[in-house]
């Protein structure tokens, strides 16, 4: 529960803050403001994570989504040959727009339906805690994660690799 | 499976670049960090010297020759009076002789010095090693202006000899600086040649194979860098150059870093060499007394000196007037320029400056 | 000791023997190559065990009027001598001569530079363009003619007496 | 307060604590004003007495000033000496000369974006400051995840140099964008993996905590955790973009990186806070791993605050240290130092700080062992980068660092046929 003047003035700034750079990201024409806003949003879900007292999560909420994620998505449009079409208008509009409402109206109900656990206080969860639940009881789904980011690492670096690099290694090789 | 590549785009290194030395540009079409292609632009710089040459007397064209390769004025001064003293048949006196050997070897200590400091400034050592050499070239220009009252554009040299005597505080001023140029060259090879990023970042980088070297006409340290042993001083000795004792430093396999350090080696070669020359200045006159407005006899004459940056060459048409018929410069850093394309495609940005600036170009001489 | 300066007929004795016919005349300084045989003769001169003019010095044109000479100081590294050869061409209006970059790969910029001056068209130059100045500049600067004063006044030294050219230029100028 | 009692009393007027003022200030004010007041003022009055008192003088003064004067010394020139004493007034007076130039916005460019980058870049710079310990009271916010807080907020200015490389319009920003996000994403893997070892040994991630446990054991985290900080000094001076790392600001390659464009305040905003940023990194450096404010008992004399600021610039010292002194690394070298050398080099750091806790904890060993693992972890710290470049093939390699020397000219010169002899 959020109580007091400042978390419950800070929730409704964060909230309108979140929604506004949301809108921003589906309405913005140019690719590279999309991800700006996006950012904007990850920047504010971490804010939502702080008045949770999820200190923890906040910080890795920023260094993943923010410092990582987005910077990724940013390299990847300033690598893209087409990215200077921007988010022109495409055929799958339509498409998009009825999968869309389809997840809202999936998403909505349920989200209604639910009943949530409410906690007067903020439930005191040291980041050690976390990290022994992590390495303990859901060890086997936290290895499991880690072996598919190494899977899909391996497969980057397989799928960038040019043929002509290939060569110019085994030649080396060879010569050695 | 389909090649996975990024767009190439073209970026201009230059005219206004801080490491193209000058006015100088390479078009460089990149594939995200690696050059496919390279083209060279010049011509920013040119005000058609040789055509000016045309219209002057043999000693008015002096200052022209200053204003070439302003690095080196004193061995274009050099060059270009060899080559009229040769038209005209004109003997220099030995004492002129000694002081054009001394003043050559100081210029080439001075255009060397900046060589290596701007050379470093491209590996990206953050202004270091530039400041310390120019301490030590302003030194020099000292020497400079103690005797031609010039510190650039010396217009020292005189066809039949040199403009001025030395004067009497230039010897020990001289010995002086030659006392502690040693240990600025040590200071400089623990600086530099020892560094392990130096070295990462220019061993290997644009190599140049000896056949290329001497197929494409380099010359200087970019020929001697890749292990061919040449060097006009001793293959051509002019102004007296036989009677000195020095060696011809030579690289290993010809890339950045063996041109780095056979500048550095020739440093102390150059000492050793003004050393020589001071020990036995002769005395007696130091200049041929020529007319004014000389008139060479019909014919044609080419004469080369060792110039900071490699085959200094004017080459003087006479048809017996008082100004050249033709005038011809052969740059050195012009021709040493012709294999940049080859020594940069396929490697990245980084060693394309690393590459430029071991060819150690002075935009002036590049576009007259 | 010094490099051994081979007068013209030395070289035009050498590269008679190598491809026969290829001297148009020799001279004490130069020897004057046929620009038909240019680069086979200049590539004959580069491999020759005797001549081994493995390295180009130095390439210029010049213009005497009635024609362009393209000079060439050729050179031995290991027996250090230096020859001159010269081609002229007596065309005016459209100077060629044989390119000698499949030879000397030094030739490259300094054809690139004749041309941009004097206007010799380099044939078979991989890429013959005006490296100093801008493409579409009018005329080649240092021809004798570039520029020539009103009154027939020719370029050259005008101050010092008897030597302004005031005579008609020997040859039409090309405007 | 653990350890032995301070001298510092709780008076308002003693400085060696400055939150004795800064509590004086807070209670006035709940006796005033309403509730709210005292909640909106603490943070503020903790950023600026942090900027007042160190932040904007040690920016001004040893970031722009000092080190211009001591790179001028090592460089032997003098340095800015003409404005003031010694040059003192150099700072405020390009700040002025900045603040009347012409801010160029390029046609072309993103303007929006590019006049959010400065923005965006020193908003961090400020927020930095709430976790970094300069005293025993005296920390802004002494949150939990005050390390991770710190890896957070410093990922922020790479999203604001890539905007401003992105929206100038210009290539070479746009190079220079590229090479600061693949190179802040390479060495914050290493940073973070780095610095997990020390938190492994402390068991805690807030910095005040951190500098507690150095000087409960009297031992610096420097030395417990040598390759850790070899790391971080790496992986700091690469993402803060200084010489030895300075590929995404390469004056020599790509003119000035991402900004080329920029230009008047804008441009001194980006700089200012460049100088901020080093100057963060060397006080969170020093805040973990030598010791923060704690200097062996001597806290208790002199003022914390002041020894933290010492210990900050002797770190920033080595930063112009290094920058005067090393050529740049290419980015292909810096990017396998990064993944090849650094990464493993801290993932085997971290299994065996793990295992000497665990030793540690299970042997229900004492606090006298720490000293042990220092010794170990030095010398295990020497064997690993030797042993790891030797995996690499990298040797020492004798590079022949002068030239060979001949007597007499010829043609090619094949190795071993010199002929010439020194002097």
């Amino acid at each position: 529960m959020i109580e007091g003047a400042g978390p419950v003035a800070a929730f409704w700034g964060l909230s309108a803050l979140t929604l506004l750079a949301a809108g921003g990201v589906v309405v913005s024409r140019n690719l590279f403001h999309a991800v700006l806003f996006l950012i904007v949003v990850f920047l504010g879900i971490a804010g939502f994570f702080l008045l949770l007292s999820a200190d923890f999560l906040a910080m890795a909420q920023v260094i993943i989504y923010v410092g990582a994620i987005a910077v990724l998505i940013l390299f990847a449009i300033v690598l893209t040959p087409r990215a200077s079409r921007d988010n022109a208008e495409t055929r799958m509009a339509p498409v998009a727009l009825v999968a869309g409402v389809a997840v809202a109206g999936l998403l909505i109900p349920a989200i209604l339906d639910a009943e949530w656990r409410t906690l007067s206080s903020a439930p005191a969860l040291p980041v050690s805690d976390l990290g022994r639940e992590l390495l303990g009881v859901w060890v086997l789904p936290f290895q499991l994660a880690s072996v598919l980011l190494t899977a899909a690492l391996v497969g980057a670096v397989v799928l960038v690799r040019s043929p002509r690099e290939e060569r110019e290694e085994i030649d080396e090789e060879e010569r050695r | 499976m389909t090649e996975i590549r990024s767009e190439p785009f073209v970026v201009n290194i230059g005219p206004q670049h801080p490491s193209t030395h000058g006015v100088f540009r390479v078009k460089v079409t990149v594939d995200g960090e690696r050059i496919v292609d390279a083209e060279m632009v010049m011509g920013y710089l040119h005000r058609s010297i040789e055509k000016l040459a045309e219209e002057r007397t043999y000693t008015q064209n002096i200052p022209f020759t200053d204003r070439t390769d302003y690095l080196s004025s004193m061995s274009n001064n050099l060059g270009y009076c060899l080559a009229v003293e040769k038209l005209a048949g004109i003997e220099v006196p030995p004492r002129g002789n000694a002081i054009r050997v001394i003043m050559a070897e100081l210029q080439r200590l001075a255009s060397h010095c900046m060589a290596i400091g701007a050379f470093a400034n491209d590996t990206g050592a953050w202004q270091t090693p530039v400041m310390w050499t120019f301490r030590e070239r302003e030194k020099i220009l000292d020497l400079f202006e103690m005797t031609s009252g010039a510190r650039l554009t010396c217009n020292y040299m005189r066809i039949g000899g040199v403009a001025f005597d030395l004067p009497k505080e230039f010897e020990p001023a001289c010995r002086k600086l030659l006392a502690t140029f040693p240990s600025f060259i040590d200071e400089l090879h623990g600086l530099l040649s020892e560094n392990e990023i130096f070295i990462a970042r220019t061993r290997g980088i644009a190599v140049i194979t000896p056949e290329q070297a001497i197929n494409a006409s380099l010359s200087g340290p970019m020929l001697r860098g890749s292990g061919v042993a040449w060097d006009i001083r001793k293959a051509d000795p002019y102004c007296g150059y036989e009677q000195y004792d020095f060696d011809i430093p030579v690289g290993y396999n010809g890339d950045s870093y063996d041109r780095f350090i056979v500048r550095l080696e020739e440093m102390r070669q150059s000492v050793r060499i003004i050393e020589q020359a001071l020990d036995g200045l002769p005395g007696g006159p130091y200049r041929t007394e020529v007319p004014l407005a000389l008139r060479p006899p019909k014919g044609e004459a080419y004469a080369r000196v060792e110039g900071p940056r490699g085959e200094l060459g004017y080459y003087v048409v006479s048809d017996g007037g008082p100004a050249p018929f033709r005038f011809h410069i052969r740059p050195p850093s012009f021709i040493n320029l012709s294999l940049l394309k080859e020594m940069t495609v396929g490697g990245t940005v980084a060693d394309a400056i690393v590459a430029l600036g071991s060819v150690d170009i002075v935009v002036g001489e590049i576009d007259r | 000791m010094g490099t051994q300066w081979w007068t013209g007929h030395q070289l035009a004795e050498l590269a008679e023997r190598l491809v026969p016919g290829s001297v148009a005349r020799a001279d004490e300084v130069a020897a004057y190559l046929k620009p038909e045989s240019l680069v086979e003769t200049m590539r004959a001169l580069r491999d020759s065990e005797e001549g081994d003019f493995v390295y180009l010095a130095n390439l210029c044109a010049a213009d005497y009027w009635t024609r362009f000479e393209v000079v060439y100081h050729i050179m031995s590294l290991e027996k250090n001598h230096l020859a001159v050869a010269k081609v002229e061409v007596f065309d005016r209006e459209n100077p060629v001569v044989p390119s000698v970059v499949p030879v000397w790969y030094g030739a490259w910029m300094q054809e690139c530079e004749a041309y941009d001056l004097f206007g010799i068209r380099f044939e078979g130059h991989p890429k013959l363009y005006r490296i100093f100045l801008w493409d579409g500049f009018p005329g080649w600067p240092l021809r004798k003619d570039w520029l020539s004063m009103p009154g027939g006044l020719q370029p050259g030294l005008n101050e010092f007496s008897g030597t302004a050219r005031r005579e008609p230029p020997p040859v039409r100028v090309v405007e | 307060m653990s350890g032995a009692p301070f001298l510092a009393t709780e008076h308002w007027w003693d400085l060696r604590d400055l939150s004795n003022i800064s509590r004086e200030i807070l209670e006035f004010l709940d006796r005033v004003g309403p509730d709210w007041l005292a909640y909106v003022v603490s943070p503020l009055i903790g950023f600026v007495a942090a900027f007042l008192l160190f932040v904007l003088p040690s920016q001004l003064f040893v970031g722009v000033y000092g080190e211009r004067r001591l790179i001028g010394r090592m460089q032997s020139r003098l340095g800015p000496n003409r404005v003031g004493k010694f040059g003192l007034l150099q700072p405020i007076a390009d700040a002025i000369k900045l603040i009347q130039k012409e801010a160029i916005t390029p046609r072309g460019a993103d303007k929006w974006v590019m006049w959010t980058a400065p923005v965006v870049f020193v908003a961090p710079a400020v927020l930095v400051w709430a976790v970094i310990p300069f005293g025993p009271n005296m920390v802004i916010a002494d949150i939990p995840v005050g390390l991770v807080y710190f890896l957070a907020i410093t990922a922020l200015p790479v999203l604001a140099a890539f905007m401003a490389g992105w929206s100038g319009n210009n290539k070479y920003s746009l190079f220079g964008a590229m090479r600061v996000v693949a190179m802040a994403i390479s060495y914050e893997v290493a940073l973070v993996l780095g610095l997990l070892g020390v938190v492994l040994f402390t068991s805690t991630m807030s910095l005040q905590a951190i500098v507690e446990w150095q000087r409960e054991h009297d031992i610096w985290l420097v030395f417990l955790q040598p390759l850790a900080f070899v790391i971080y000094f790496i992986s700091a001076s690469a993402e803060l973009n200084r010489t030895p790392t300075d590929i995404a600001e390469a004056e020599s390659e790509i003119v000035a990186g991402y900004l080329t464009e920029y230009s008047g305040m804008k441009w001194g905003l980006f700089y200012g806070m460049d100088i901020g940023y080093a100057l963060a990194a060397a006080a969170f450096g020093s805040t973990v791993f030598l010791g923060g404010w704690s200097l062996f008992g001597l806290e208790e004399w002199v003022p914390p605050w002041l020894i933290l600021v010492a210990k900050t610039h002797l770190f920033y010292f080595v930063f112009i240290w290094t920058r005067g002194t090393l050529p740049r690394l290419r980015i292909d070298q810096l990017m396998a130092l990064a993944w090849k050398y650094m990464l493993p080099l801290a993932a085997i750091n971290l299994l065996v700080v793990a295992a000497e806790r665990l030793w540690w904890h299970e042997a229900g060993l004492g606090d006298g062992i720490v000293y042990l693992f220092a010794a170990a972890n030095i010398a295990l710290a020497l064997l690993l980068v030797v042993g790891w470049a030797r995996v690499l093939g990298y040797r020492p390699e004798r590079v022949p660092t002068r030239p060979r020397l001949v007597k007499h000219v010829g043609g090619y010169v094949a190795p071993g046929a010199e002929t010439g002899g020194g002097r």
